[in-house]
Protein backbone atom coordinates (compact mmCIF):
# COMPACT_ATOMS: atom_id res chain seq x y z
CA UNK A 1 0.00 0.00 0.00
CA UNK A 2 1.45 3.27 -1.12
CA UNK A 3 0.48 5.36 1.89
CA UNK A 4 1.82 3.04 4.56
CA UNK A 5 5.17 2.25 2.96
CA UNK A 6 5.93 5.79 1.95
CA UNK A 7 6.56 7.05 5.42
CA UNK A 8 9.02 4.32 6.19
CA UNK A 9 11.57 5.44 3.65
CA UNK A 10 12.78 8.37 5.71
CA UNK A 11 13.35 7.25 9.28
CA UNK A 12 12.55 10.02 11.70
CA UNK A 13 14.82 10.27 14.73
CA UNK A 14 12.86 11.40 17.72
CA UNK A 15 14.00 14.12 20.05
CA UNK A 16 16.29 15.96 17.65
CA UNK A 17 13.68 18.40 16.45
CA UNK A 18 13.38 21.83 17.96
CA UNK A 19 9.66 21.96 17.17
CA UNK A 20 6.91 20.84 14.81
CA UNK A 21 7.99 23.17 12.00
CA UNK A 22 11.52 21.80 12.28
CA UNK A 23 10.16 18.27 11.86
CA UNK A 24 7.93 19.33 8.97
CA UNK A 25 10.79 21.11 7.20
CA UNK A 26 13.03 18.10 7.72
CA UNK A 27 10.46 15.79 6.12
CA UNK A 28 9.99 18.07 3.12
CA UNK A 29 13.71 18.59 2.62
CA UNK A 30 14.46 14.86 2.99
CA UNK A 31 12.45 14.35 -0.18
CA UNK A 32 14.20 17.27 -1.82
CA UNK A 33 10.90 19.04 -2.29
CA UNK A 34 10.31 22.79 -2.23
CA UNK A 35 7.98 24.15 0.44
CA UNK A 36 4.57 24.05 -1.27
CA UNK A 37 1.03 22.94 -0.46
CA UNK A 38 1.62 19.78 -2.50
CA UNK A 39 4.78 18.80 -0.64
CA UNK A 40 3.15 19.42 2.74
CA UNK A 41 0.32 17.10 1.76
CA UNK A 42 2.88 14.50 0.70
CA UNK A 43 4.49 14.32 4.14
CA UNK A 44 1.34 14.49 6.28
CA UNK A 45 1.25 10.76 7.07
CA UNK A 46 4.89 10.77 7.98
CA UNK A 47 4.40 13.75 10.28
CA UNK A 48 1.51 12.04 12.09
CA UNK A 49 3.52 8.83 12.40
CA UNK A 50 6.21 10.75 14.27
CA UNK A 51 3.78 12.06 16.91
CA UNK A 52 3.78 8.90 19.03
CA UNK A 53 7.55 8.74 19.51
CA UNK A 54 7.65 12.49 20.16
CA UNK A 55 5.05 12.16 22.88
CA UNK A 56 7.28 9.59 24.55
CA UNK A 57 10.42 11.71 24.24
CA UNK A 58 9.05 15.21 24.83
CA UNK A 59 5.48 15.08 26.12
CA UNK A 60 5.53 18.78 27.00
CA UNK A 61 5.89 19.62 23.31
CA UNK A 62 3.06 17.42 22.07
CA UNK A 63 0.46 20.19 22.16
CA UNK A 64 2.55 22.27 19.75
CA UNK A 65 3.07 19.29 17.42
CA UNK A 66 -0.66 18.55 17.46
CA UNK A 67 -1.47 22.14 16.50
CA UNK A 68 0.57 21.70 13.32
CA UNK A 69 -0.79 18.17 12.82
CA UNK A 70 -4.35 19.47 12.73
CA UNK A 71 -3.43 22.18 10.22
CA UNK A 72 -1.74 19.56 8.04
CA UNK A 73 -4.69 17.21 8.28
CA UNK A 74 -7.09 19.97 7.29
CA UNK A 75 -4.88 20.76 4.32
CA UNK A 76 -4.79 17.11 3.31
CA UNK A 77 -8.55 16.77 3.72
CA UNK A 78 -9.15 19.70 1.38
CA UNK A 79 -7.33 17.84 -1.36
CA UNK A 80 -9.07 14.50 -0.89
CA UNK A 81 -12.63 15.33 0.03
CA UNK A 82 -14.95 16.88 -2.52
CA UNK A 83 -15.86 20.41 -1.54
CA UNK A 84 -18.38 22.90 -2.86
CA UNK A 85 -16.87 25.07 -5.60
CA UNK A 86 -17.32 28.21 -3.51
CA UNK A 87 -14.91 26.78 -0.95
CA UNK A 88 -12.12 26.45 -3.48
CA UNK A 89 -11.67 30.19 -3.93
CA UNK A 90 -10.04 30.68 -0.59
CA UNK A 91 -6.84 28.77 0.05
CA UNK A 92 -6.26 29.12 3.79
CA UNK A 93 -3.67 26.33 3.63
CA UNK A 94 -1.26 28.80 2.05
CA UNK A 95 -0.82 30.17 5.53
CA UNK A 96 0.99 27.02 6.65
CA UNK A 97 3.17 27.13 3.52
CA UNK A 98 4.05 30.76 4.32
CA UNK A 99 4.74 29.92 7.95
CA UNK A 100 7.09 27.15 6.90
CA UNK A 101 8.86 29.34 4.33
CA UNK A 102 9.47 32.03 6.97
CA UNK A 103 10.60 29.38 9.43
CA UNK A 104 12.98 27.95 6.84
CA UNK A 105 14.62 31.37 6.40
CA UNK A 106 15.21 31.65 10.15
CA UNK A 107 16.53 28.09 10.26
CA UNK A 108 19.10 29.08 7.66
CA UNK A 109 20.00 32.21 9.62
CA UNK A 110 20.44 30.01 12.71
CA UNK A 111 22.70 27.67 10.72
CA UNK A 112 24.77 30.67 9.66
CA UNK A 113 25.17 31.75 13.29
CA UNK A 114 26.00 28.19 14.27
CA UNK A 115 28.73 27.98 11.61
CA UNK A 116 30.33 31.12 13.03
CA UNK A 117 30.05 29.71 16.53
CA UNK A 118 31.61 26.39 15.51
CA UNK A 119 34.47 28.18 13.77
CA UNK A 120 34.89 30.35 16.89
CA UNK A 121 34.67 33.40 14.65
CA UNK A 122 34.16 35.98 17.37
CA UNK A 123 35.40 39.26 18.77
CA UNK A 124 36.69 39.93 22.24
CA UNK A 125 36.08 43.15 24.09
CA UNK A 126 38.22 44.53 26.82
CA UNK A 127 37.36 44.57 30.48
CA UNK A 128 37.48 48.19 31.66
CA UNK A 129 40.78 48.86 33.40
CA UNK A 130 41.16 50.41 36.82
CA UNK A 131 43.46 52.95 35.22
CA UNK A 132 43.18 55.92 35.12
CA UNK A 133 40.14 55.60 37.36
CA UNK A 134 37.30 53.13 37.54
CA UNK A 135 33.84 54.06 36.43
CA UNK A 136 31.56 53.99 39.39
CA UNK A 137 28.70 51.54 39.54
CA UNK A 138 25.91 52.32 41.95
CA UNK A 139 22.84 50.31 42.73
CA UNK A 140 20.25 49.42 45.31
CA UNK A 141 19.80 46.30 47.43
CA UNK A 142 16.41 45.77 45.78
CA UNK A 143 18.16 45.34 42.42
CA UNK A 144 20.00 42.40 43.91
CA UNK A 145 16.91 40.68 45.26
CA UNK A 146 15.09 41.24 41.97
CA UNK A 147 18.03 39.62 40.16
CA UNK A 148 17.76 36.59 42.43
CA UNK A 149 13.99 36.35 41.98
CA UNK A 150 14.52 36.32 38.21
CA UNK A 151 17.18 33.67 38.68
CA UNK A 152 14.86 31.53 40.83
CA UNK A 153 12.16 31.73 38.15
CA UNK A 154 14.67 30.52 35.60
CA UNK A 155 15.67 27.58 37.80
CA UNK A 156 12.15 26.22 37.94
CA UNK A 157 11.63 23.37 35.50
CA UNK A 158 9.53 24.24 32.47
CA UNK A 159 6.02 23.11 33.40
CA UNK A 160 4.45 20.34 31.41
CA UNK A 161 1.65 21.99 29.55
CA UNK A 162 -0.56 19.02 28.98
CA UNK A 163 -0.90 15.40 29.85
CA UNK A 164 -2.39 13.70 26.86
CA UNK A 165 -3.20 10.15 26.16
CA UNK A 166 -0.71 8.43 23.86
CA UNK A 167 -1.12 9.24 20.20
CA UNK A 168 -2.87 6.52 18.27
CA UNK A 169 -0.87 5.11 15.37
CA UNK A 170 -2.50 5.36 11.96
CA UNK A 171 -2.83 1.55 11.36
CA UNK A 172 -4.43 1.15 14.80
CA UNK A 173 -6.92 3.90 14.03
CA UNK A 174 -7.78 2.32 10.67
CA UNK A 175 -8.50 -0.97 12.47
CA UNK A 176 -10.56 0.84 15.08
CA UNK A 177 -12.74 2.58 12.48
CA UNK A 178 -13.21 -0.68 10.57
CA UNK A 179 -14.30 -2.48 13.73
CA UNK A 180 -16.73 0.24 14.77
CA UNK A 181 -18.39 0.86 11.45
CA UNK A 182 -21.92 -0.53 11.39
CA UNK A 183 -24.09 0.58 8.49
CA UNK A 184 -24.17 4.36 8.06
CA UNK A 185 -22.65 6.40 10.91
CA UNK A 186 -21.22 9.83 11.46
CA UNK A 187 -17.46 10.25 11.77
CA UNK A 188 -17.99 11.80 15.20
CA UNK A 189 -19.69 8.66 16.51
CA UNK A 190 -16.98 6.47 15.00
CA UNK A 191 -14.33 8.35 16.93
CA UNK A 192 -15.95 7.35 20.22
CA UNK A 193 -16.81 9.44 23.25
CA UNK A 194 -14.63 12.49 23.89
CA UNK A 195 -11.81 11.89 21.43
CA UNK A 196 -8.54 13.77 22.02
CA UNK A 197 -7.28 16.30 19.48
CA UNK A 198 -4.76 13.76 18.25
CA UNK A 199 -7.46 11.10 17.83
CA UNK A 200 -9.47 13.51 15.67
CA UNK A 201 -6.39 14.31 13.56
CA UNK A 202 -5.30 10.69 13.12
CA UNK A 203 -8.95 9.59 12.78
CA UNK A 204 -9.54 11.92 9.87
CA UNK A 205 -6.43 10.64 8.16
CA UNK A 206 -7.50 7.03 8.77
CA UNK A 207 -10.86 7.83 7.23
CA UNK A 208 -9.18 9.33 4.16
CA UNK A 209 -7.03 6.23 3.87
CA UNK A 210 -10.13 4.02 3.94
CA UNK A 211 -11.69 6.20 1.24
CA UNK A 212 -8.61 5.78 -0.91
CA UNK A 213 -8.61 2.04 -0.34
CA UNK A 214 -12.22 2.11 -1.56
CA UNK A 215 -13.42 0.42 1.65
CA UNK A 216 -15.83 3.21 2.63
CA UNK A 217 -17.68 6.09 1.05
CA UNK A 218 -18.14 9.39 2.83
CA UNK A 219 -20.65 12.17 2.41
CA UNK A 220 -20.69 15.61 3.89
CA UNK A 221 -24.02 17.27 3.00
CA UNK A 222 -22.93 20.72 4.09
CA UNK A 223 -19.57 22.41 4.59
CA UNK A 224 -18.15 21.77 8.07
CA UNK A 225 -21.23 19.65 8.80
CA UNK A 226 -21.34 16.04 9.92
CA UNK A 227 -19.39 13.51 7.83
CA UNK A 228 -21.40 10.35 7.13
CA UNK A 229 -19.47 7.13 6.63
CA UNK A 230 -20.73 3.93 5.02
CA UNK A 231 -19.04 0.68 4.06
CA UNK A 232 -18.64 0.43 0.30
CA UNK A 233 -20.44 -2.50 -1.32
CA UNK A 234 -17.56 -4.42 -2.88
CA UNK A 235 -17.69 -5.06 -6.63
CA UNK A 236 -17.56 -8.83 -6.10
CA UNK A 237 -20.65 -8.84 -3.86
CA UNK A 238 -22.63 -6.55 -6.19
CA UNK B 1 49.41 73.82 20.63
CA UNK B 2 49.36 70.75 18.47
CA UNK B 3 45.92 70.04 17.05
CA UNK B 4 44.88 66.71 18.56
CA UNK B 5 43.83 64.16 15.98
CA UNK B 6 40.13 63.64 16.80
CA UNK B 7 40.11 60.14 15.33
CA UNK B 8 42.96 59.15 17.66
CA UNK B 9 41.14 60.79 20.54
CA UNK B 10 38.04 58.69 19.86
CA UNK B 11 40.21 55.58 19.78
CA UNK B 12 41.74 56.41 23.15
CA UNK B 13 38.33 57.17 24.69
CA UNK B 14 36.84 53.88 23.50
CA UNK B 15 39.95 51.98 24.63
CA UNK B 16 39.64 53.42 28.14
CA UNK B 17 35.89 52.94 28.39
CA UNK B 18 36.05 49.25 27.44
CA UNK B 19 32.27 49.03 27.33
CA UNK B 20 29.88 50.46 24.71
CA UNK B 21 29.71 54.29 24.74
CA UNK B 22 26.74 56.36 23.50
CA UNK B 23 27.53 58.31 20.34
CA UNK B 24 26.21 61.55 21.87
CA UNK B 25 28.84 61.32 24.59
CA UNK B 26 31.56 60.72 22.03
CA UNK B 27 30.37 63.62 19.89
CA UNK B 28 30.44 65.90 22.95
CA UNK B 29 33.91 64.70 23.99
CA UNK B 30 35.46 65.46 20.58
CA UNK B 31 33.25 68.52 20.00
CA UNK B 32 31.72 67.28 16.78
CA UNK B 33 28.26 67.18 15.27
CA UNK B 34 26.59 63.80 14.94
CA UNK B 35 27.28 63.84 11.23
CA UNK B 36 30.95 64.65 11.68
CA UNK B 37 31.20 61.89 14.25
CA UNK B 38 30.05 59.29 11.71
CA UNK B 39 32.93 60.28 9.44
CA UNK B 40 35.42 60.16 12.31
CA UNK B 41 34.18 56.72 13.43
CA UNK B 42 34.48 55.43 9.88
CA UNK B 43 38.09 56.54 9.75
CA UNK B 44 38.71 55.06 13.20
CA UNK B 45 37.31 51.70 12.07
CA UNK B 46 39.67 51.82 9.07
CA UNK B 47 42.72 52.54 11.22
CA UNK B 48 41.66 50.01 13.87
CA UNK B 49 41.93 47.08 11.42
CA UNK B 50 45.71 47.76 11.30
CA UNK B 51 45.99 46.94 14.99
CA UNK B 52 43.60 43.96 14.84
CA UNK B 53 40.54 45.77 16.16
CA UNK B 54 36.99 46.43 14.93
CA UNK B 55 34.31 48.87 15.95
CA UNK B 56 31.10 47.23 17.25
CA UNK B 57 27.96 49.32 16.94
CA UNK B 58 24.78 48.53 18.84
CA UNK B 59 21.77 50.72 19.54
CA UNK B 60 23.61 53.99 19.11
CA UNK B 61 26.58 52.85 21.16
CA UNK B 62 30.04 51.92 19.93
CA UNK B 63 32.77 49.74 21.40
CA UNK B 64 36.23 48.54 20.40
CA UNK B 65 36.74 44.77 20.08
CA UNK B 66 39.20 42.37 18.47
CA UNK B 67 38.74 41.46 14.82
CA UNK B 68 37.11 38.06 14.39
CA UNK B 69 39.86 37.01 11.96
CA UNK B 70 42.35 36.63 14.80
CA UNK B 71 40.05 34.70 17.15
CA UNK B 72 41.96 31.41 17.25
CA UNK B 73 45.26 32.76 18.51
CA UNK B 74 43.54 34.98 21.07
CA UNK B 75 41.55 32.14 22.52
CA UNK B 76 44.69 30.07 23.04
CA UNK B 77 46.50 33.11 24.39
CA UNK B 78 43.79 33.96 26.92
CA UNK B 79 43.46 30.31 27.88
CA UNK B 80 39.69 30.52 27.60
CA UNK B 81 37.75 27.33 28.04
CA UNK B 82 35.58 26.12 25.20
CA UNK B 83 32.29 28.00 25.39
CA UNK B 84 29.14 25.96 25.75
CA UNK B 85 27.47 25.56 22.38
CA UNK B 86 23.91 26.81 22.02
CA UNK B 87 21.18 24.25 21.36
CA UNK B 88 19.40 24.29 17.97
CA UNK B 89 16.29 25.68 19.70
CA UNK B 90 18.29 28.51 21.30
CA UNK B 91 20.07 29.35 18.03
CA UNK B 92 16.77 29.39 16.15
CA UNK B 93 15.25 31.71 18.74
CA UNK B 94 18.36 33.90 18.67
CA UNK B 95 18.15 34.20 14.87
CA UNK B 96 14.51 35.30 15.15
CA UNK B 97 15.31 37.92 17.80
CA UNK B 98 18.25 39.18 15.72
CA UNK B 99 16.19 39.71 12.57
CA UNK B 100 12.76 40.57 13.95
CA UNK B 101 13.71 42.72 16.98
CA UNK B 102 12.03 44.16 18.91
CA UNK B 103 9.97 40.97 19.17
CA UNK B 104 7.71 39.50 21.84
CA UNK B 105 7.68 35.95 23.13
CA UNK B 106 4.30 35.29 21.54
CA UNK B 107 5.64 36.41 18.15
CA UNK B 108 8.70 34.15 18.49
CA UNK B 109 6.48 31.21 19.38
CA UNK B 110 4.21 31.89 16.41
CA UNK B 111 7.25 31.89 14.11
CA UNK B 112 8.78 28.74 15.62
CA UNK B 113 5.48 26.94 16.20
CA UNK B 114 6.62 25.84 19.62
CA UNK B 115 6.87 27.02 23.22
CA UNK B 116 10.10 29.03 23.53
CA UNK B 117 10.28 29.80 27.27
CA UNK B 118 13.36 27.66 27.91
CA UNK B 119 15.23 28.92 24.83
CA UNK B 120 14.56 32.55 25.80
CA UNK B 121 15.78 31.94 29.33
CA UNK B 122 19.01 30.37 28.06
CA UNK B 123 19.65 33.36 25.79
CA UNK B 124 18.89 35.82 28.61
CA UNK B 125 21.25 33.96 30.95
CA UNK B 126 24.02 34.11 28.34
CA UNK B 127 23.41 37.85 27.95
CA UNK B 128 22.84 37.43 24.20
CA UNK B 129 19.38 39.01 24.31
CA UNK B 130 17.72 41.45 26.70
CA UNK B 131 14.35 43.08 27.30
CA UNK B 132 14.33 46.30 25.30
CA UNK B 133 10.84 47.59 26.06
CA UNK B 134 7.18 46.73 26.24
CA UNK B 135 4.76 46.48 23.33
CA UNK B 136 1.91 48.96 23.56
CA UNK B 137 -0.93 46.45 23.42
CA UNK B 138 -3.12 44.70 25.97
CA UNK B 139 -0.96 42.91 28.52
CA UNK B 140 2.06 45.01 27.53
CA UNK B 141 4.27 42.02 26.66
CA UNK B 142 8.06 42.39 26.93
CA UNK B 143 9.93 43.05 23.71
CA UNK B 144 13.34 41.41 23.27
CA UNK B 145 16.39 42.54 21.31
CA UNK B 146 19.98 41.36 20.90
CA UNK B 147 22.86 42.74 23.00
CA UNK B 148 26.37 44.00 22.28
CA UNK B 149 27.56 40.65 23.67
CA UNK B 150 25.69 38.98 20.80
CA UNK B 151 27.71 40.96 18.26
CA UNK B 152 30.90 40.13 20.13
CA UNK B 153 30.14 36.43 20.38
CA UNK B 154 29.40 36.08 16.67
CA UNK B 155 32.09 38.48 15.46
CA UNK B 156 29.65 40.94 13.86
CA UNK B 157 30.43 44.67 13.68
CA UNK B 158 26.71 45.51 13.68
CA UNK B 159 23.30 44.00 12.91
CA UNK B 160 23.63 45.06 9.28
CA UNK B 161 26.35 42.42 8.90
CA UNK B 162 23.78 39.60 9.22
CA UNK B 163 23.05 37.96 5.87
CA UNK B 164 19.82 39.41 4.43
CA UNK B 165 16.63 37.34 4.55
CA UNK B 166 15.10 36.33 1.18
CA UNK B 167 12.95 39.12 -0.24
CA UNK B 168 9.69 37.12 -0.14
CA UNK B 169 10.26 36.25 3.51
CA UNK B 170 10.85 39.91 4.33
CA UNK B 171 7.56 40.79 2.64
CA UNK B 172 5.67 38.06 4.50
CA UNK B 173 7.07 39.30 7.81
CA UNK B 174 6.20 42.92 7.02
CA UNK B 175 2.65 41.97 6.00
CA UNK B 176 2.20 40.04 9.22
CA UNK B 177 3.46 42.95 11.28
CA UNK B 178 0.94 45.28 9.66
CA UNK B 179 -1.87 42.84 10.27
CA UNK B 180 -1.23 43.13 14.01
CA UNK C 1 45.22 29.91 4.09
CA UNK C 2 44.98 33.64 4.50
CA UNK C 3 48.16 35.12 5.90
CA UNK C 4 47.12 36.82 9.13
CA UNK C 5 48.72 40.21 9.62
CA UNK C 6 50.99 39.51 12.59
CA UNK C 7 51.13 43.17 13.60
CA UNK C 8 47.33 43.25 13.80
CA UNK C 9 47.40 39.99 15.73
CA UNK C 10 49.77 41.50 18.30
CA UNK C 11 47.51 44.52 18.62
CA UNK C 12 44.48 42.32 19.28
CA UNK C 13 46.40 40.21 21.81
CA UNK C 14 47.59 43.22 23.78
CA UNK C 15 44.11 44.77 23.61
CA UNK C 16 42.42 41.77 25.25
CA UNK C 17 45.28 41.05 27.67
CA UNK C 18 44.84 44.45 29.31
CA UNK C 19 47.96 43.96 31.41
CA UNK C 20 51.69 43.93 30.54
CA UNK C 21 52.64 40.80 28.59
CA UNK C 22 56.12 39.24 28.49
CA UNK C 23 57.74 39.48 25.06
CA UNK C 24 58.50 35.75 25.02
CA UNK C 25 54.78 34.98 25.29
CA UNK C 26 54.03 37.38 22.45
CA UNK C 27 56.78 35.92 20.27
CA UNK C 28 55.41 32.42 20.86
CA UNK C 29 51.83 33.51 20.12
CA UNK C 30 52.73 35.00 16.73
CA UNK C 31 55.42 32.37 16.01
CA UNK C 32 58.25 34.85 15.60
CA UNK C 33 61.84 35.07 16.78
CA UNK C 34 62.73 37.73 19.35
CA UNK C 35 64.36 39.80 16.65
CA UNK C 36 61.35 39.62 14.34
CA UNK C 37 59.11 40.57 17.25
CA UNK C 38 60.96 43.84 17.79
CA UNK C 39 60.23 44.82 14.20
CA UNK C 40 56.58 43.86 14.53
CA UNK C 41 56.19 45.81 17.79
CA UNK C 42 57.79 48.85 16.19
CA UNK C 43 55.26 48.74 13.38
CA UNK C 44 52.43 48.18 15.90
CA UNK C 45 53.51 51.25 17.88
CA UNK C 46 53.42 53.28 14.64
CA UNK C 47 49.92 52.11 13.76
CA UNK C 48 48.68 52.49 17.34
CA UNK C 49 49.29 56.25 17.35
CA UNK C 50 46.58 56.54 14.69
CA UNK C 51 44.00 55.22 17.15
CA UNK C 52 45.31 57.23 20.12
CA UNK C 53 47.29 54.42 21.74
CA UNK C 54 50.93 53.90 22.68
CA UNK C 55 53.02 50.84 23.43
CA UNK C 56 54.49 50.91 26.93
CA UNK C 57 57.54 48.75 27.56
CA UNK C 58 58.82 47.92 31.00
CA UNK C 59 61.24 45.16 32.03
CA UNK C 60 60.67 43.01 29.00
CA UNK C 61 56.90 43.40 29.13
CA UNK C 62 54.72 45.41 26.78
CA UNK C 63 51.26 46.91 27.17
CA UNK C 64 48.86 49.03 25.17
CA UNK C 65 47.78 52.28 26.83
CA UNK C 66 46.26 55.60 25.86
CA UNK C 67 48.57 58.28 24.48
CA UNK C 68 49.59 60.88 27.09
CA UNK C 69 48.44 63.77 24.82
CA UNK C 70 44.81 62.75 25.27
CA UNK C 71 44.76 62.20 29.03
CA UNK C 72 43.17 65.57 29.69
CA UNK C 73 40.19 64.82 27.48
CA UNK C 74 39.88 61.29 28.85
CA UNK C 75 39.75 62.60 32.39
CA UNK C 76 36.98 65.07 31.53
CA UNK C 77 35.20 62.31 29.65
CA UNK C 78 35.37 59.90 32.57
CA UNK C 79 34.44 62.63 35.03
CA UNK C 80 31.26 63.30 33.12
CA UNK C 81 30.57 59.61 32.91
CA UNK C 82 26.98 58.58 33.09
CA UNK C 83 26.83 56.02 35.82
CA UNK C 84 28.10 52.71 34.58
CA UNK C 85 25.34 50.15 34.46
CA UNK C 86 25.88 46.49 35.29
CA UNK C 87 24.58 43.99 32.74
CA UNK C 88 21.80 41.66 33.97
CA UNK C 89 24.36 38.82 33.99
CA UNK C 90 26.80 40.81 36.14
CA UNK C 91 24.02 41.93 38.47
CA UNK C 92 22.82 38.36 38.95
CA UNK C 93 26.37 37.20 39.68
CA UNK C 94 26.85 40.04 42.16
CA UNK C 95 23.60 39.11 43.91
CA UNK C 96 24.74 35.50 44.22
CA UNK C 97 28.11 36.55 45.65
CA UNK C 98 26.41 38.95 48.07
CA UNK C 99 23.97 36.38 49.45
CA UNK C 100 26.04 33.19 49.21
CA UNK C 101 29.56 34.41 50.08
CA UNK C 102 32.15 33.07 50.35
CA UNK C 103 31.48 31.38 47.02
CA UNK C 104 33.72 29.88 44.31
CA UNK C 105 33.48 30.44 40.58
CA UNK C 106 32.41 26.83 40.06
CA UNK C 107 29.56 27.29 42.54
CA UNK C 108 28.44 30.49 40.84
CA UNK C 109 28.44 28.75 37.48
CA UNK C 110 26.54 25.77 38.87
CA UNK C 111 23.91 28.15 40.25
CA UNK C 112 23.63 30.27 37.11
CA UNK C 113 24.00 27.41 34.66
CA UNK C 114 26.32 29.44 32.40
CA UNK C 115 29.97 30.45 32.15
CA UNK C 116 30.45 33.46 34.42
CA UNK C 117 34.06 34.44 33.69
CA UNK C 118 33.18 37.73 32.03
CA UNK C 119 30.69 38.72 34.75
CA UNK C 120 33.24 38.00 37.49
CA UNK C 121 35.93 40.01 35.68
CA UNK C 122 33.59 42.98 35.36
CA UNK C 123 32.73 42.84 39.07
CA UNK C 124 36.41 42.52 40.01
CA UNK C 125 37.32 45.46 37.74
CA UNK C 126 34.64 47.59 39.36
CA UNK C 127 35.94 46.65 42.79
CA UNK C 128 32.57 45.23 43.87
CA UNK C 129 33.90 41.76 44.71
CA UNK C 130 37.32 40.40 45.68
CA UNK C 131 39.04 37.11 46.48
CA UNK C 132 38.57 36.47 50.20
CA UNK C 133 40.31 33.10 50.58
CA UNK C 134 40.67 29.63 49.19
CA UNK C 135 38.32 26.71 49.71
CA UNK C 136 40.00 23.78 51.45
CA UNK C 137 39.27 21.18 48.80
CA UNK C 138 41.19 19.69 45.87
CA UNK C 139 42.40 22.48 43.58
CA UNK C 140 41.93 25.05 46.34
CA UNK C 141 39.62 27.27 44.29
CA UNK C 142 39.41 30.99 45.08
CA UNK C 143 36.45 32.10 47.18
CA UNK C 144 34.86 35.45 46.37
CA UNK C 145 33.11 37.93 48.62
CA UNK C 146 31.82 41.48 48.32
CA UNK C 147 33.97 44.53 49.13
CA UNK C 148 33.52 47.57 51.33
CA UNK C 149 33.04 49.58 48.11
CA UNK C 150 30.07 47.31 47.29
CA UNK C 151 28.36 48.23 50.57
CA UNK C 152 28.99 51.91 49.99
CA UNK C 153 27.74 51.94 46.39
CA UNK C 154 24.64 49.89 47.13
CA UNK C 155 23.77 51.99 50.16
CA UNK C 156 24.20 49.24 52.76
CA UNK C 157 25.62 49.78 56.28
CA UNK C 158 26.66 46.09 56.42
CA UNK C 159 25.83 42.72 54.86
CA UNK C 160 23.17 42.06 57.47
CA UNK C 161 21.20 44.92 55.91
CA UNK C 162 20.63 42.99 52.66
CA UNK C 163 16.87 42.51 52.24
CA UNK C 164 15.75 39.01 53.28
CA UNK C 165 15.06 36.64 50.41
CA UNK C 166 11.79 34.74 50.04
CA UNK C 167 12.09 31.34 51.72
CA UNK C 168 11.83 29.56 48.38
CA UNK C 169 14.78 31.44 46.88
CA UNK C 170 16.87 30.91 50.03
CA UNK C 171 16.32 27.18 49.84
CA UNK C 172 17.15 27.15 46.14
CA UNK C 173 20.46 28.91 46.80
CA UNK C 174 21.31 26.56 49.65
CA UNK C 175 20.21 23.36 47.90
CA UNK C 176 22.07 24.09 44.70
CA UNK C 177 25.24 24.90 46.58
CA UNK C 178 25.17 21.75 48.61
CA UNK C 179 24.45 19.65 45.58
CA UNK C 180 27.57 20.97 43.98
Amino acid sequence: MEVSTRFRDVPVTVGTFSGPLDLLLHLVQSRQLPVTTVSLRAVTEQFLAALGPIEEAQPELLADFLAVASRLTALKARALLPRPAAEQQEEPEDRLVHDLAVYQAFREAAAWLQARETAGFRSWTRVPRLWPEPRVVRGSPEQLTRALLRWARRCRPVPRLLRLRPVVALPTMIERLRARLRGRQTFRVLLGARPTASEVAVGLLALLTLVRRREVVVEQPEPFGAIWVERRISDGAG
Amino acid sequence: MVQVDRVALLGALLFTAGEPVAKERLAAAVESSGEELEGLLEELARRATGVGLVLLEHQGRVQLATAPEVHGVIKTFLGRAEEARLSPAALETLAIVAYAQPVTRAEIEALRGVDSTAALQTLLAHGLIEPVGRRSMPGQPIEYGTTAAFLERFGLPNLGALPPLPEEVRQLLAARREAH
